[in-house]
């Protein structure tokens, strides 16, 4: 029995002590946080960024650190446990006093975070595509809004292959259901009809695809151009074009487009019998830019190894951390509010021969690229928007938030600023 | 069966069926028979256990049921205490209670205990605590989460540890015990439950001789006030609990091979023929 | 009275004094200037009381699988339902500060286009109904699942499948967003509880007490059921189903109460862990998390109340420290400790500080 | 193929008058051709490879084909230093790149240097096309079955002329179908009566979607109407078939979702039916399966076709050697204690899943789906089942009449019966009883390391593989009672079918809820399933 009670003291006495040691480290390098999960069901898409950042700051290092410190780099791993990435924030920001978070993949962890980032006045750059409605002062959304993904690849689709009729098919959660209204309202305004457009919803992991791809060949075989539009989230993907090769679906016939499935999803399929599907992304491992060959071959040699790929919410980590990179800089401290301040407006180069600029709404300007895929599982761009689009916050095809705007600079400083109402809601501090 | 339902809703003048409490008919023995078997068939994926069993125990009486390997003894206790249903046929404890509406628990209350052939008690609960809880007590979950033993009951499980022999052991856990002194709990257990007919399945397996002696004691000592089903493998001990006079049956195949005293038993031909053609 | 309760029970006892030394102490030290060695930082508190919460579900757990011998695979569920209907009191508490700004409904309804609250939504304005519905709602569930499967005796093996069957499809349906609970995102952004700011530091503390207390009672109440008769008969039941029977016992109903009382404690423990984590998404109805919460029991050692809990606080600060310290050790290291414990410590850890057999 | 090109040219009206434009450049060499789309073919602007096309088309070029089919395959690029067209098989340092026009080959220095010829999906429409047109004379009834639907999609006078053509030597009766109904749709908007009463009679006859579709748009359009009545009528005809057939397909693909239960859950079966082991890492065996076809790809790159083949008795092996470890390791100090099997198993599962990360990582693997498991066997325009599919039903019912077999006519069936009904009684006769259950469990962990071949084809070969199918794979087991493997295929397929029924009207996720639901009551009023082991043995 006293074993037991000593043991218990002992434990707590550990987490207590090695808490307050790690407080009282002396503060001569400059703390990044890395917050993606190693462990659990999204330690598959994390697991690379989580390197990607180790890249980038190793990078930064060699170029002599940042405001004469070196970067040290903090790994915690989440685990895939949602409520484990509010906790994880927290001990990175109040123990280990990070200058800056990167990471979260998916809405839910990055929802789960963001009331620790407000409450502790961090900065989180969130590197993955996400539906909008959101935008926060501490957080900077380097991946796309629907704006930069979704209406430019419909756009495409209508202009450039002609469709006029739509499957909208997604995994049910908020990024697809959102995406799908946005995309229903906007081809509703161009006149596309109800019985033109079928809306379809999955769970997670969903493994048996017969019945929908075979919805889907007669949904098209109605006589009109047929194309989906996929939400389709992780590992969903792989069963799904299995069975469109499978039944035969090619893309001349029928093509998909899907927002969800770079380079890295594709290395786990055999993509020969999807050739010409379509992905609308940011950025392609295959874009022919020296910025793009220089960040490749790093990635290659920090690595080992010379087949792994390079995907949009690798590059999306590499536009954030430049942009951290250069507002810290301007700004001379690692201050999250001045950090905050100064990275609005900081233009630093993407890897498709542009810029990509912090706009004052937390999100970046993007080009929208459109890729075909090819038989080694790389995409080839077959069509691009002319100039960055500036990512959009709030939709303007959504009812709830098309009156709403986000801009955080003095004197609004409002996230969701109604202009009908003139009023700011949803801002505790 | 749903319209019934209804025409019972639309019938206000008294209280639905499914609210009132299930009453059980008290037993009732005027005709001296305890417990009564009629025609009972079961089978198990095409084998018939049990094939147009009669049986008739009457009150008070000492029974000895023998009978070769799946002849279907156990299955026939578990007809009776209410763990396998019969295909058909009917089984009466005194005239009012019918067995086959009742599930285990109502028919133990209602006066049945039972001993299994392997020696079933708590294992990790003290030999005293497996007495208590045969106690015939109110069975419902909160008066049992507020019972208390009152003296007179202490007083009964004392009475019991007695003519058990486990006094010493009381507070041992009962998985402690010897094959033997479980077989003694077990049956101290069915007397602290007090039922009007016991059914006890091969109670001497693994008993020394005294312990056998012992047994078949107890088991006389306690006919008259309970009627006692004895069914057992072991010549000498149902030879022994008979006597002269005490009725056995035979069972085979399922259904009565025979019956009578043991004599009459022994120089059946039939059972002979049952016995060594084994 | 209650003395009583605990007064063979050194692991209760040694764990209430703990507890109580911790309601006194915690607050404490989290009031120290935060420089001092013995300082907790609020962060630790929450920490602490997310520990508490799941404690409180290991307990529940233990109640059933310890003394009934129902091995349920499915007690995230209740868990997860008691945090959902704490959550959405939360997010009902949100009021206009939400992004939208709607008066009444919380941000993911806009969005999804809703025009008013779902019928099952009314009502947890109130935060008495809430608490009302934390131990109900499970509770029902319980009791109405309870009721069909002890009832057909069904049992065993077969009865952890089909309480795995039954969060596995809960989880399913709380992830469409047809629900009306938010779908994957699941229910957060909560601004204040009993109007307290959930990021205050008082709130935290007050929390941390609230689910202290909880444990606490959780654990009496447990505690009297096991000192009683009907304990006995639980342990009877568990070990010798059939004889219990025999001896009059309605088994069913037996499981069926402890089961529901089980449920409501789960669903305690999930409605307190909410507010500490921030979030509640239909992840927690996965059925591995329950198997999880079966783990914890299992190390800290079957059958003995304050094993649970000292399973669940064990093995959760393990998780916190690998994940942090090795990641990619974790996954091995609890693999490595399922095992172990099954084969080596048959009896949990306390078993080894044990001596005396308990039931 | 080249003077089939010609003798086509010949005949073809459309492109004498192409060829009767470039008539001016006739003297053009065919080098001079190629020269020109080369330079087109490196441009970055798609409408030049488009141009480019058309210009071999034009020209007739003999290697016009080739090119085509290289482009098809995307095996042609270009250098970005001398804008030269290569046809290269594999981009990587040091493999060989054929010079498109000088024929010369040279070996890749950076294989950065070399960028594919990307053509996108028009262009790919574009080129099929073309090579439609001399398919429709193709020797394999498929290619000409496609020629024509290929021609379908946009028939233009010069498609209908070919196809007329074509139509009176064809004798192929489905392709003769095929271009009847080709040549019905353009009937059906002539203005001539009798022959548009044929063309819906031949369209009514038909189950071809396009022809269904010209149907629909006549019936809108026309104004005659009797044959608008005539038209409907077909319609409905036609309605009626493609219910039927669809009612066929859904019951298809339920049968081949059961299948893939029945394969996840029947090893599960033995282990946890037979020996009453609660195996929870029975998901990742299926994944070692899974990883085992991938390595055996691996090993065997250009031999992918028997790959598959090789995997099966691999994974076999593989899985039934990690489930004698299994065994061995922990589960035969739990025998008895079926409950603690659960825990220290979960725990297997997590390491075994975390080892795959540390080997694998944690990317999924990409599994190549071989040339025989490919493609659709169709019996008509809107019935068609997949070969893979098809495969896995029939791979299924042979591994579980294989395990049928083994279990009541070998002696380790006979003795495992023994064991499993009564181990004390079997050991006194002999029966080594530690052998025999290291024998099941490696059996049935054997036949979960086949599933994962087959789930290979069809879905995700990666670390969650087995978590996705462990869940189901309970269900199926429990539903068809434990110790009974018939009752696991009834339960699969009735599981399978039952998803698949409700799925069009429910969705994908309600109707997996409610079976689970199902499930959930069907266990309450049968609490061993629906085969259930009866009597005393089930007691124990």
């Amino acid at each position: 029995m006293k074993q037991m009670k000593r043991k218990l003291v002992t434990a707590s006495c550990t987490l207590a002590l090695s808490i307050a040691a790690i407080t009282a480290q002396a503060a001569d390098t400059i703390k990044v946080g890395v917050l993606h999960s190693l462990s659990g069901t999204m330690a598959i898409s994390e697991t690379t960024l989580k390197d990607t950042m180790l890249m980038l700051i190793e990078e930064q290092n060699k170029k002599g650190g940042l405001l004469g410190m070196q970067l040290e780099a903090v790994v915690v791993d989440p685990a895939s446990d949602w409520p484990l990435f509010a906790e994880r924030a927290r001990e990175l920001l109040e123990r280990d006093k990070v200058a800056a978070i990167f990471g979260a993949w998916t809405s839910v962890s990055r929802k789960s975070v963001l009331p620790v980032v407000e409450e502790l006045n961090g900065l989180l750059f969130y590197p993955v595509q996400y539906e909008g409605e959101e935008s926060s002062r501490n957080v900077f959304y380097t991946g796309a809004a629907p704006n930069q993904q979704a209406i430019p690849a419909v756009d495409y689709l209508m202009n450039e292959l002609g469709i006029e009729r739509w499957v909208l098919a997604g995994t049910d959660y908020v990024y697809p259901r959102t995406t799908n209204r946005i995309l229903e309202a906007y081809l509703k305004s161009h006149g596309v009809a109800e019985e033109d457009i079928l809306i379809n919803y999955t769970p997670f992991g969903h493994s048996d695809w017969q019945t929908i791809v075979s919805d889907i060949r007669s949904f098209g075989s109605a006589g009109k151009k047929t194309a989906v539009v996929s939400t389709i989230n992780g590992d969903a993907n792989v069963p799904f074009y299995r069975e469109l090769g499978a039944q035969g679906v090619s893309a001349e016939d029928i093509p998909v487009i899907a927002f969800s499935v770079g380079e890295e999803e594709l290395s786990g399929i055999d993509a020969a019998p999807l050739v010409g599907h379509l992905a609308a992304w940011n950025y392609f491992m295959s874009v022919d830019t020296e910025e793009n060959d220089a960040f490749i071959d790093q990635w290659h040699a920090f690595i080992g190894n010379t087949d792994r790929v390079t995907n949009d919410p690798m590059e999306a980590h590499y536009i954030g951390f430049n942009m951290w990179v250069e507002a810290v800089n301007k700004a001379g401290t690692t201050d999250p509010s001045a950090v905050q301040e100064a990275i609005i407006g900081v233009t630093v180069p993407n890897l498709t021969g542009g810029y990509a600029a912090m706009m004052p709404n937390h999100h970046i300007t993007k080009p929208v690229l459109i890729g075909e895929i090819q038989a080694d599982g790389q995409f080839e761009t077959v069509w691009r928007t002319p100039s960055t689009v500036v990512g959009d916050a709030w939709s303007d095809f959504l009812e709830g938030s098309k009156d709403i705007i986000s801009d955080w600079r003095k004197p609004l400083e409002c996230g969701n600023y109604n202009v009908v109402t003139k009023t700011c809601s949803g801002q505790t501090f | 069966m749903s319209q019934s339902l209804l025409e019972e809703v639309k019938n206000r003048d008294q209280v639905f069926s499914f609210l009132r409490p299930a009453e059980q008919p008290a037993l009732n023995v005027d005709k001296q028979i305890l417990l009564y078997l009629e025609g009972l068939s079961v089978s198990f994926d095409g084998f018939q256990a049990i094939n147009d069993l009669n049986l008739y125990v009457r009150d008070g009486e000492l029974r000895c049921i023998i009978g070769p390997n799946g002849a279907g003894k156990t299955t026939m206790m578990d007809i009776i205490t209410g763990k396998t249903r019969p295909d058909s046929g009917s089984a009466w404890f005194g005239q009012t209670i019918n067995l086959l509406d009742l599930d285990e628990p109502a028919i133990a209350q209602a006066g049945i205990g039972r001993k299994f052939q392997k020696p079933t008690v708590f294992e990790f609960l003290s030999v005293w605590e497996n007495l208590e809880l045969s106690m015939p007590s109110p069975r419902a979950v909160f008066s049992v989460l507020r019972a208390k033993l009152d003296g007179e009951q202490r007083d009964r499980i004392e009475e019991v540890l007695t003519l058990i022999a486990l006094q010493e052991q009381r507070e041992s856990r009962a998985g402690s015990l010897s094959h033997g002194q479980k077989q003694w709990l077990e049956i101290g257990m069915l007397l602290m439950q007090q039922p009007r007919l016991l059914l006890v399945d091969e109670p001497v397996a693994g008993m020394t001789h005294q312990e056998m002696d012992r047994t078949a004691e107890l088991l006389i000592s306690l006919a008259g006030r309970h009627s006692v089903v004895v069914v057992e493998h072991d010549m000498d001990f149902v030879r022994q609990l008979a006597g002269r006079d005490r009725t056995v049956t035979v069972l085979h195949q399922g259904s009565v091979l025979a019956e009578g005293s043991m004599e009459q038993v022994q120089n059946d031909r039939r059972v002979i023929e049952v016995y060594l053609g084994e | 009275m209650l003395w009583k309760l605990i007064r063979e029970d050194r692991g209760g006892q040694i764990l209430l004094a703990m507890l109580l030394l911790a309601i006194i102490a915690v607050p404490l030290l989290n009031g120290l200037p935060s420089d001092h060695p013995l300082h907790i930082p609020t962060y630790t508190v929450a920490l602490l009381g997310k520990y508490l919460t799941l404690a409180l579900l290991a307990l529940s757990v233990d109640l059933v699988w310890g003394y009934l011998g129902i091995l349920t695979l499915g007690h995230g569920a209740f868990f997860a339902l008691g945090g959902y209907v704490m959550g959405m009191y939360l997010m009902r508490q949100i009021g206009e500060r939400g992004v939208y700004g709607h008066p009444e409904l919380p941000d993911f309804m806009v969005f999804l286009s809703y025009d008013s609250l779902p019928w099952y939504w009314l009502g947890f304005d109130s935060f008495w109904f809430t608490v009302i519905m934390v131990m109900l709602v499970p509770g029902v569930l319980a009791f109405v699942f309870g009721a069909l499967a002890f009832r057909s005796r069904v049992s065993g093996v077969y009865l952890s499948i089909i309480t795995q069957a039954l969060t596995f499809a809960l989880m399913l349906a709380f992830f469409r967003n047809e629900m009306g609970f938010g779908g994957n995102n699941g229910l957060t952004d909560f601004k204040d509880i009993l109007g307290f700011s959930l990021q205050s530091r008082e709130t935290r503390l007050g929390l941390f007490i609230a689910s202290a207390v909880a444990l606490m009672l959780g654990y009496l109440l447990s505690r009297y059921i096991i000192q009683s008769r009907l304990g006995r008969v639980c342990v009877a039941v568990r070990d010798a189903e059939s004889r219990a029977r025999f001896l009059g016992y309605r088994v069913e109903n037996v499981k069926l109460w402890v089961f529901t009382l089980s449920a409501m404690m789960a669903g305690v423990a999930g409605a307190l862990y909410v507010p500490q984590v921030g979030i509640i998404n239909p992840n927690e109805f996965s059925p591995l998390n329950s198997i999880e919460v079966v783990v914890w029991v299992a190390v800290g050692g079957r059958a003995t109340l304050y094993g649970a809990v000292v399973g669940a606080l064990l093995i959760n600060y393990a998780k916190t420290w690998f994940t942090t310290e090795l990641p990619e050790v974790w996954l091995f290291a609890l693999g490595a400790i399922f095992i172990l414990v099954t084969l080596l410590l048959p009896r949990g850890v306390t078993g080894l500080l044990r001596r005396k057999e308990a039931v | 193929m080249t003077s089939r090109i010609i003798r086509w040219l010949l005949a073809s009206g459309v492109l004498l008058a192409c060829l009767a434009v470039s008539a001016g450049i006739q003297a053009q060499t065919d080098d001079q051709v190629l020269l020109e789309v080369q330079a087109l073919l490196v441009s970055p602007n798609a409408p030049d490879k488009t141009v480019a096309i058309e210009r071999l088309a034009q020209a007739d070029h003999p290697r016009a084909l080739e090119i085509y089919a290289l482009l098809l395959d995307s095996k042609l690029y270009f250098n970005r230093a001398d804008d030269f067209l290569y046809v290269i098989d594999n981009v990587v340092e040091g493999a060989p790149a054929l010079a498109l026009l000088s024929q010369e080959t040279s070996l890749i220095e950076r294989r950065r240097d070399y960028r594919r010829v990307a053509i996108n999906n028009a262009q790919r429409t574009q080129i099929r096309r073309v090579m439609a047109q001399t398919g429709l004379n193709h020797e394999r009834m498929e290619v000409r079955v496609g020629a024509v639907q290929q021609l379908m999609g946009d028939l233009d006078q010069d498609a209908l002329t070919l196809i007329r053509e074509a139509y009176v030597s064809e004798t192929h009766g489905r392709v003769r179908d095929l271009m009847a109904v080709a040549l019905a749709i353009d009937t059906l908007t002539s203005g001539d009566e009798a022959a548009q009463r044929d063309a819906i009679s031949v369209l009514g006859g038909s189950l071809e979607p396009r022809g269904r579709v010209a149907l629909v748009r006549y019936v809108e359009a026309t104004d005659q109407p009797r044959l608008k009545t005539l038209a409907e009528q077909a319609l409905v005809g036609i309605d009626q078939q493609v219910r039927f057939y669809k009612g066929l397909e859904t019951v298809f693909f339920g049968l081949s979702m059961g299948s893939v239960l029945v394969l996840a859950a029947i090893g599960l079966a033995i282990t946890f039916g037979v020996m009453g082991v609660i195996n929870m890492a029975h998901g990742e065996l299926i994944m070692i399966g899974a990883y085992t076809t991938f390595v055996i790809q691996q090993l065997m790159p250009n031999h992918i076709g028997l790959s598959v083949l090789v995997a099966v008795p691999a994974a076999f092996i593989v899985s039934g050697l990690v489930g004698i470890a299994i065994e061995r390791g922990v589960i035969r100090f739990l025998y008895g204690r079926p409950l603690e099997t659960l825990l220290a198993t979960f725990g297997v599962s997590l390491v075994l899943q975390q080892a795959v990360r540390s080997i694998f990582s944690p990317l999924n693997r990409s599994v190549q789906t071989p040339e025989w498991m490919s493609g659709m066997l169709h019996f008509n325009p809107v019935f068609a089942v997949t070969w893979n599919r098809l495969y896995i039903i029939l791979f299924c019912l042979m591994v579980f009449f294989l395990l049928l077999l083994i279990l009541k006519r070998t002696a380790l069936g006979l003795q495992v019966r023994a064991v499993s009904q009564n181990r004390a009684m079997a050991r006194a006769m002999g029966v080594r009883s530690e052998r025999v259950d290291m024998m099941t469990f490696g059996l049935g962990s054997g036949v979960a390391g086949i599933a994962g071949v087959a789930l290979s084809q069809l879905t995700n070969v990666g670390p969650n593989l087995g978590q996705a199918y462990i869940i189901d794979s309970f269900m199926v087991v429990v539903f068809g009672g434990v110790g009974n493997i018939w009752g696991t295929l009834v339960a699969g397929m009735t599981l399978g079918v039952a998803n698949k029924l409700m799925e069009p009207w429910a969705g994908a996720v309600l109707a997996k809820i409610l079976v689970l639901v199902f499930i959930i009551l069907f266990i309450q009023k049968r609490p061993r399933g629906l085969f259930p082991q009866r009597g005393r043995a089930a007691e124990g």
